[in-house]
């Protein structure tokens, strides 16, 4: 029974992380149609961030909260120098961001020597109950995850920011000619996307440590996850990064990891194949 | 520059292949500037038969397509003598074919590893399961208890070491509870962590490599297993890798390897080549074992031996010599080869974290045999 | 007194190949002005132009007495241009409801989109429906629709017609002679009849450039019309 | 013996019966009118002919052959030759290659790879171009054509795979009653080897051109006849007069 | 209801194409260079041609067997090219055909010791075959055409996957991959690196670029081509979709297969890297720094950027990657057709099966101009 429950928050907790890294890709995919090949890289800068006030003497929270915000930032400027010039061919999109992912991944390597570097949390030590012990800061990260999913739901139901910026996504000359302003949306969303990765690094880097590649290797088992939740929405994505995490989290309890592994990826394909639009079509926020 | 005696011959080269850039760069910059102090060294000393040492370093870049093409750079542009590199199993196996069987050059391997490599003109100055384990792990059952757990990255290296290891936990009245492979890049172990914790493990013989070790003995600390007494070893932790965790969820680990920074302390000759390499290289990249720095040195003066006592540089005339080349000073202590065998025997020491440093508790009686091939 | 919107010696085109050459038009403030011309003849051209979805390559546009042809299409619109284009004219993925919710972003009536729905009684049944999945006549109703949310003051109507269904062509005529009261209507249209009766003057356009022009009735009868129009 | 027999069509979208029962028969040689108000099914019907969309319920027979499961391909392959309402050139190829596509369309792989169709093509995609006065432009891309431009162009890659039953929904959109008479006369010839199925709201077009009428009314044929019976019919008079 | 949900999906995407996608072309169409006219893409294959076949006297020996691995890198990269250059198919999982066909023949010579070059290439390119024609089978084919996004997406986690299995996998070699493969032979004659393996890739590059090339010029290019517009408006035509996309994936699995038994021979060694995601990256960027679309870009794209990172990993060797990245975002950002647009125009680029333009279009411009007077009253 506390086995059972010590497993069941684990492959949640595992699940939330994933959901975290997944929120802004998926907005930036369902969203603005470009699949964020440097969104890893977000997530590193916003570790790295965490990382840098740690390592300066500041309190780790002020960097948690700061990193979403730089990053941001500079999503921001990337989305009006760079990723601007994309939208018109997703494929080169790809491209691009990977060239711009490897470029800020090699610089952070470079930064950081290419070593794993520790950074504590703010909430550290587990919660005992009884005879079990759960990790302190993965309960927090599923609790804001929680609140952060909440958070954008209501950003993107109850604001017309939503609409606006499916609308441009859509048709963005049509948009224009219903006097929105395409390239403020396109910005605004790129940099919001970018902050939620930005939050996603710091929030996971004291359960992973700071290295050079840990974006990067979130980034497929992100793009299944779209696939498998159906781009074109909030919701969609971020049930299907659930579900991906979940499952990765699920199955070692159940089977050799390594054929686990390679299973996920191929039950998420073949889902896709049978299920084009995801387990929650394009609907809705 | 120093007069050379053989000036006209030119210069001897020397070729370094490794991991400068990509994931494992951290490494492979520590080994180029071990290779770079060691040829000063010797160059400042004179040089080798009276010539000067030219050095060649190539990138690897931890990608062995690109590791191939820079090592053919090496052997055929540059025509170097011998080439030493190499950190993972999988860049030895790609590189060595191109140096050795292609490329007609000899090549040292300076990691420790799985052992089985038995190429002939491949020498490896590293430490071998044998090394590490027969003395490590008598010392963890007594230190630890009987009950072992060999969780596992999935590659060569962990499969081939748990082999060993299994026997000689074995033969030695312990028993192994369970032994599983992850993928390299895993970094969630919770699954794992609950096979542990429920079987009651005593020692947790680790070869889960970062990114996953890291994520992976927080959960162990955080499940209570280290507050319930259980025992951490991983053979390949050294000075780079406790920043990884915070002390305190390491704290107890247990390592062995054929060097520590702390030995600066007992053994002059250590803090000589600890003290002149952070003079020259005062950055990030540690003079450490589980790097190959260490195997990096001892196979460059090994080598250094070996071309004095052959008199040339050619290849069959140096892996004759090599065969049987030792030294008497390097870091931990002296080392030779095992004549026929293109092992090394070196000393190994135990060493266990204690509050973010190592100490050392144990230490092997002579030069432990390598036992391969 | 200057035009509401006023166009000299406007020249814009796609990449290097120009299309209008030379156009000078006047629109008043009020009142509805057809553009008509065969298949093309740049007229679709002129409506981007106007709007800002092609650069101006030389010449000046002004709208409400200011020089417009360096704003941005979004900035032209919010100072009150409205524009139904000829293809493309709705959000195919967005529900009906949303592209009216988009019309109305700007818009202070609250009722302004059940206005809309008593024009077009056949979209209150469409709500929730993909644009995209509407038949051609319903999309061209709803991109009226959504353009007439704005409170434009100036509407750009390319094509409005087109598959539409005769007894519906009625009623948004009607619709636009009463709106020609209040605003300036542009109307690109192919329906001689219904263009002119919205419309007291207009222009035909021949391979770029302004042929004819004149007030509506006049235009009608004028023997040179049939031969700009005819393919 | 009918060309085309579609009978009891109907197609659901969700809560929408957009096709309720329709049927429509084309003899050979005919040129058949569909109409009717917007969103009555006349798109819907022409989908569900060509094998753009399943019907739901009903049977297609072509040539004697029940093609209800045919997929686009195959009817095509039949001999059935769609332009969609909404125009869907290919942007990026010249106005030749669009031609060419639409001719090479059934020729074996064989005779593709090894271009040996190419050459006797060619005159006949310079003929269609002409005839459809877009030979001037033959070597621009189709995107840089205006609506009314690529509508022709799309009757002319309709026209050009030689089709038994040729299906035109709203051909004339676009185009001013000059344009539609030209369109009217380029059909006319056609009509020696071939039926067709056109939708259109305009109604003086309709008459000049086709010899019967279907109408429809929220997805039901409300009528169907020769254009004079059609013209007489009562609740056809009464459905134009309603407002939509 | 998934069905209905579907038909939708099908609906918005084939009748109305999108706006956006209206802007992409129009975006397109304003780019478009006129240089038309004179025909470059000749001249450029010819240049590259005979540089091609002098390198060797030029190079030096290692320079030599840099420029063989990259030849059978230009090869892969060909086969990228021909299914999403001319296709539009967005294999972004094509290293899974040169890698398998890498291990295919590297097991070959580990297990049965055949390395005799008409059984190991052959089979090389049999295995790239036969898992394109799965791969492809399983995601591009069925009823409803697969999106792009689903396509790149879908092929790229394949190739995920099939990295991760071999890594996994130890009768493969697992993380070691499988090292020390014996030589190439033919008879007694061995194959090892250096001049002889350079004229043998560069004869079967020339030839395999010359059958692409002619398959892409001939009236099923066009095919292709139309396949990439709009796949469902072509169906319409009559096109077998289906089996045009299984062709020319399957051709290109067959060339990415010939490549990876050339690739595995000559760098003596096949690893997971080689199925997985980051060489299925490089071969979509040689294509796209070329110039997708042409044959020859693709190889243009494969040798500029091997040599470029062989060159800065020699002289800027802390920072190499960095400045890699640089470059490709530059190009990728301000020439998005590739380098070749630097000499070439849009119109050829894209291409046109017109016979003859320049004389058929002066002289129907008369007889448009007669037809307009005509059609005047
Ligand atoms: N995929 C779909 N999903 C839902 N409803 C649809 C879909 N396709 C068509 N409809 C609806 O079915 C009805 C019939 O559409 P259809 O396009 O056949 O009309 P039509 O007779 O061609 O009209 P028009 O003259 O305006 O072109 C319309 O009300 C339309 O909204
Ligand atoms: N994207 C484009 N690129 C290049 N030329 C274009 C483009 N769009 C239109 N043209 C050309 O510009 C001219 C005018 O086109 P426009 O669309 O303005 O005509 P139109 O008068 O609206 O015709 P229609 O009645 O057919 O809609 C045409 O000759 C057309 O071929
Ligand atoms: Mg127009
Ligand atoms: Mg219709």
């Amino acid at each position: 029974m506390a086995n059972a429950f010590v497993a069941a928050f684990e492959i949640l907790s595992f699940g939330a992380i994933i959901v975290l890294i997944v929120l802004g890709l998926g907005i930036i995919a369902s969203m603005m149609g470009i699949f964020n090949f440097a969104q890893g890289e977000f997530v590193l800068l916003g570790a790295y961030i965490t990382y840098l006030a740690y390592a300066k003497g500041l309190p780790i929270w002020a960097g948690m909260v700061a990193a979403p915000f730089v990053v941001g930032a500079l999503g921001f400027v990337l989305e009006a120098l760079i990723i601007r010039r994309f939208y018109a061919a997703p494929i080169v999109a790809m491209l691009g961001t990977y060239a711009l992912g490897l470029i800020i991944r090699e610089s952070v390597r470079g930064l950081i020597g290419g070593f794993y570097l520790t950074v504590p949390e703010p909430i550290g030590g587990s919660i005992d109950i009884g005879a079990m012990h759960i990790s302190a800061w993965r309960f927090t990260i599923i609790v804001i995850t929680l609140l952060v999913m909440a958070g954008c739901y209501l950003l993107l139901s109850r604001t017309s920011f939503g609409l606006r910026m499916r609308a441009t996504l859509e048709n963005p000359s049509l948009a224009r000619a219903s006097g929105i302003s395409t390239p403020l949306m396109y910005g605004a969303t790129f940099a919001f996307g970018s902050a939620l990765a930005g939050l996603a690094g710091a929030l996971i880097v004291p359960v992973f440590s700071l290295y050079a590649d840990l974006g990067l290797r979130f980034l497929i088992q992100g793009f299944v996850a779209v696939m498998v939740g159906g781009v074109g929405s909030f919701i969609g994505p971020v049930a299907g990064a659930g579900v991906i995490g979940t499952l990765s989290a699920a199955l070692p309890w159940v089977m050799a990891p390594v054929v686990a592994d390679v299973l996920v990826f191929v039950l998420a394909i073949v889902f896709i194949k049978f299920r084009p639009q995801g387990l929650i079509a394009g609907k809705g926020v | 520059p120093a007069p050379w005696a053989n000036a006209a011959e030119g210069p001897i080269k020397v070729g370094i292949a490794t991991d400068l850039t990509g994931p494992i760069a951290y490494a492979g910059n520590a080994d180029a500037n071990v290779a770079k102090m060691v040829i000063k060294e010797i160059n400042t000393a004179g040089g080798l038969l009276g010539r000067p040492l030219e050095l060649y370093i190539e990138d690897t870049a931890s990608n062995e397509s690109v590791a191939v093409g820079n090592v053919r750079k090496l052997i055929q542009r540059d025509k170097v003598d011998m080439v030493l590199g190499g950190i993972t199993s999988s860049m030895r196996n790609a590189i060595k074919d191109p140096i050795v069987a292609r490329g007609k050059t000899l090549y040292i391997y300076p990691q420790l590893y799985e052992g089985k490599e038995c190429t002939p003109y491949l020498f490896c100055t590293g430490p071998t399961p044998a090394q590490q384990c027969d003395e490590f792990i008598p010392w963890l059952i007594k230190n630890g208890g009987k009950k072992f757990a060999l969780p596992s990255a999935n590659y060569v290296w962990p499969h081939t070491l748990n082999v060993y290891a299994r026997k000689v936990i074995e033969a030695n009245g312990g028993e192994v509870v369970f032994e599983e492979y992850y993928p390299l890049d895993q970094i969630d172990f919770s699954s794992t962590v609950n096979r542990i914790i429920s079987n009651k493990v005593d020692v947790v013989f680790n070869t889960v490599i970062p990114p996953g070790v890291g994520p992976f003995f927080k959960q162990l600390y955080e499940a209570g297993f280290l507050k319930n007494g259980g025992r951490l070893a991983c053979v390949y932790y050294d000075e780079n890798t406790l920043n990884i965790n915070q002390a305190a969820e390491i704290e107890g680990l247990a390592s062995c390897l054929d060097y520590f920074k702390v030995l600066t302390k007992e053994n002059p000759f250590d803090a000589k080549i600890q003290a002149a390499y952070e003079k020259d290289f005062p950055g990030n990249f540690l003079f450490a074992a589980g790097s190959a720095a260490t195997g990096t040195y001892r196979g460059l003066k090994l080598w250094e031996a070996a071309v004095k006592e052959a008199g040339k540089v050619d290849r069959d005339s140096v892996a004759a010599t090599l065969d049987h080349a030792k030294i008497a000073e390097g870091p931990g202590g002296p080392a030779e080869m095992v004549p026929g065998k293109r092992h090394c025997k070196m000393k190994m020491y135990t060493a266990v974290a204690k509050g973010g440093n190592y100490e050392i508790v144990g230490r092997s009686d002579g030069l432990v045999d390598p036992k391969e091939c | 007194m200057p035009e509401f919107l006023d166009i000299k010696h406007l020249d814009a085109g796609y990449g290097r190949s120009q299309v209008l050459f030379d156009v000078t038009l006047g629109i008043p403030w009020r009142g509805g002005v057809a553009v008509l011309g065969r298949n093309g003849a740049g007229k679709t051209t002129l409506m981007k132009t106007i709007v800002g979805e092609l650069p101006a390559w030389k010449g000046e546009v002004a709208f409400d007495g200011r020089d417009i042809s360096r704003r941005a299409t979004q900035e032209r619109v919010r100072a009150g241009i409205g524009y139904v284009p000829q293809e493309h004219s709705v959000f195919a993925r967005l529900s009906v409801r949303d592209n009216l919710a988009v019309g109305s972003l700007a818009s202070k009536k609250d009722d302004a989109v059940d206005h809309v729905l008593t024009i077009f009684p056949k979209l209150g049944q469409r709500l929730d429906q993909p644009a995209g999945t509407l038949s051609g006549g319903e999309r061209k109703m709803l991109a009226i629709g959504r353009a007439m949310l704005g409170d434009p003051k100036l509407l750009l109507l390319d094509e409005p017609t087109e598959g539409v269904w005769i007894g519906v062509i009625e009623e948004i005529t009607e619709r636009l002679i009463e709106l020609a009261k209040s605003i300036a209507v542009i109307i690109v249209e192919q329906h001689l009849d219904l263009a002119l009766r919205v419309a007291d003057y207009a222009y035909v356009l021949d391979r770029g450039r302004v042929a004819l022009q004149g007030q509506a009735n006049d235009v009608r009868v004028n023997p040179e019309l049939m031969r700009y129009l005819a393919p | 013996m009918p060309l085309l027999e579609a009978a009891d069509i109907k197609k659901i979208f969700g809560k929408l019966t957009a096709l309720d029962g329709a049927a429509l028969t084309v003899g050979e040689n005919e040129f058949h009118g569909l109409i009717g108000p917007n969103g009555s099914g006349k798109s819907t019907l022409m989908k569900c002919i060509a094998g753009a969309e399943v019907p739901t319920q009903g049977k297609v027979s072509f040539i004697n052959t029940d093609i209800t499961a045919f997929t686009p391909t195959e009817r095509a392959r039949a001999g059935m030759s769609l332009k969609f309402q909404i125009t869907s050139v290919l942007p990026t190829l010249t106005l030749y290659d669009n031609i060419l596509l639409a001719l090479q369309a059934q020729s074996s792989l064989f005779d593709l790879v090894f271009s040996r169709t190419r050459d006797a093509l060619h005159d006949q995609v310079m003929t269609m171009l002409t005839q459809f006065r877009l030979a001037d432009r033959a070597f621009d891309a189709a995107a840089a054509l205006s609506h009314g431009q690529q509508q022709w162009l799309e009757i002319a890659m309709a026209l050009a795979g030689k089709p038994k039953l040729l299906l035109l929904d709203e051909p004339t959109g676009g185009m001013s009653l000059e344009e539609r008479r030209v369109t009217g006369e380029l059909l006319q010839p056609i009509k020696k080897h071939c039926s067709l199925v056109i939708v259109e709201h305009d109604l003086d077009f309709i008459r000049d051109i086709c010899d019967r009428l279907t109408v429809l009314d929220q997805g039901k044929v409300l009528a169907s006849g020769t254009v004079s019976e059609i013209q007489a019919n009562k609740s056809v008079q009464e459905i134009y007069l309603r407002r939509a | 209801m998934p069905k209905s949900m579907t038909v939708v999906r099908e609906a918005i995407a084939g009748d109305e194409a999108d706006g956006a996608m209206a802007e992409r072309v129009a975006a397109g169409q304003a780019k478009e260079q006129v240089k038309a006219g004179r025909k470059v893409l000749p001249i450029v294959e010819g240049v590259v041609l005979v540089a091609a076949l002098l390198a060797p006297l030029v190079l030096q020996d290692y320079l030599t067997v840099f420029a063989t691995r990259v030849i059978i890198l230009a090869l892969f990269a060909l086969s990228f090219d021909l299914v999403w250059g001319y296709a539009g198919i967005m294999s972004f999982g094509q290293a899974l055909f040169f890698g398998s066909a890498g291990y295919g023949v590297a097991l070959l010579a580990r297990d049965l010791d055949i390395t005799n070059i008409f059984v190991v290439l052959p089979a090389g390119t049999l295995i790239g075959l036969t898992f394109a024609l799965l791969l492809g089978g399983f995601l591009l084919l069925g009823r409803h055409p697969s999106s792009v996004i689903f396509v790149s997406l879908g092929t790229l986690t394949g190739s995920y996957a099939a990295d991760r299995l071999a890594r996994g996998w130890y009768y493969l070699g697992g993380q070691n991959g499988i090292p020390s493969i014996a030589p190439m032979s033919l008879g007694g004659y061995e194959f090892t690196e250096g001049p002889a393996f350079y004229y043998l890739v560069l004869g079967i590059l020339v030839v395999v670029y010359l059958l692409c090339r002619f398959l892409v010029r001939s009236q099923f290019g066009l095919a292709l081509a139309g396949l990439r517009e709009n796949e469902q408006r072509i169906a319409f035509f009559g096109y077998k979709v289906q089996h045009l996309k299984a062709i020319i994936f399957a051709i290109g699995g067959a060339i990415a297969g010939l490549a990876g038994s050339l690739y595995a021979f000559h760098e003596g060694f096949v690893w997971p890297n080689m199925v997985g995601v980051v060489v299925s990256t490089q071969v979509v960027l040689y294509v796209l720094f070329g110039g997708s679309g042409t044959l020859i870009g693709a190889v243009i794209g494969a040798v500029i950027v091997e040599g470029v990172s062989f060159w800065l990993s020699d002289n800027y060797r802390e920072i190499w990657p960095i400045i890699l990245g640089l470059l490709l975002l530059l190009v990728i950002l301000f020439r998005p057709l590739g380098l070749i647009s630097f000499v070439l125009g849009e119109r050829e680029r894209v291409g046109s099966f017109g016979a003859k333009p320049k004389e058929t279009v002066k002289r129907t411009e008369k007889q448009t101009e007669k037809e307009k007077r005509n059609a005047a009253p």
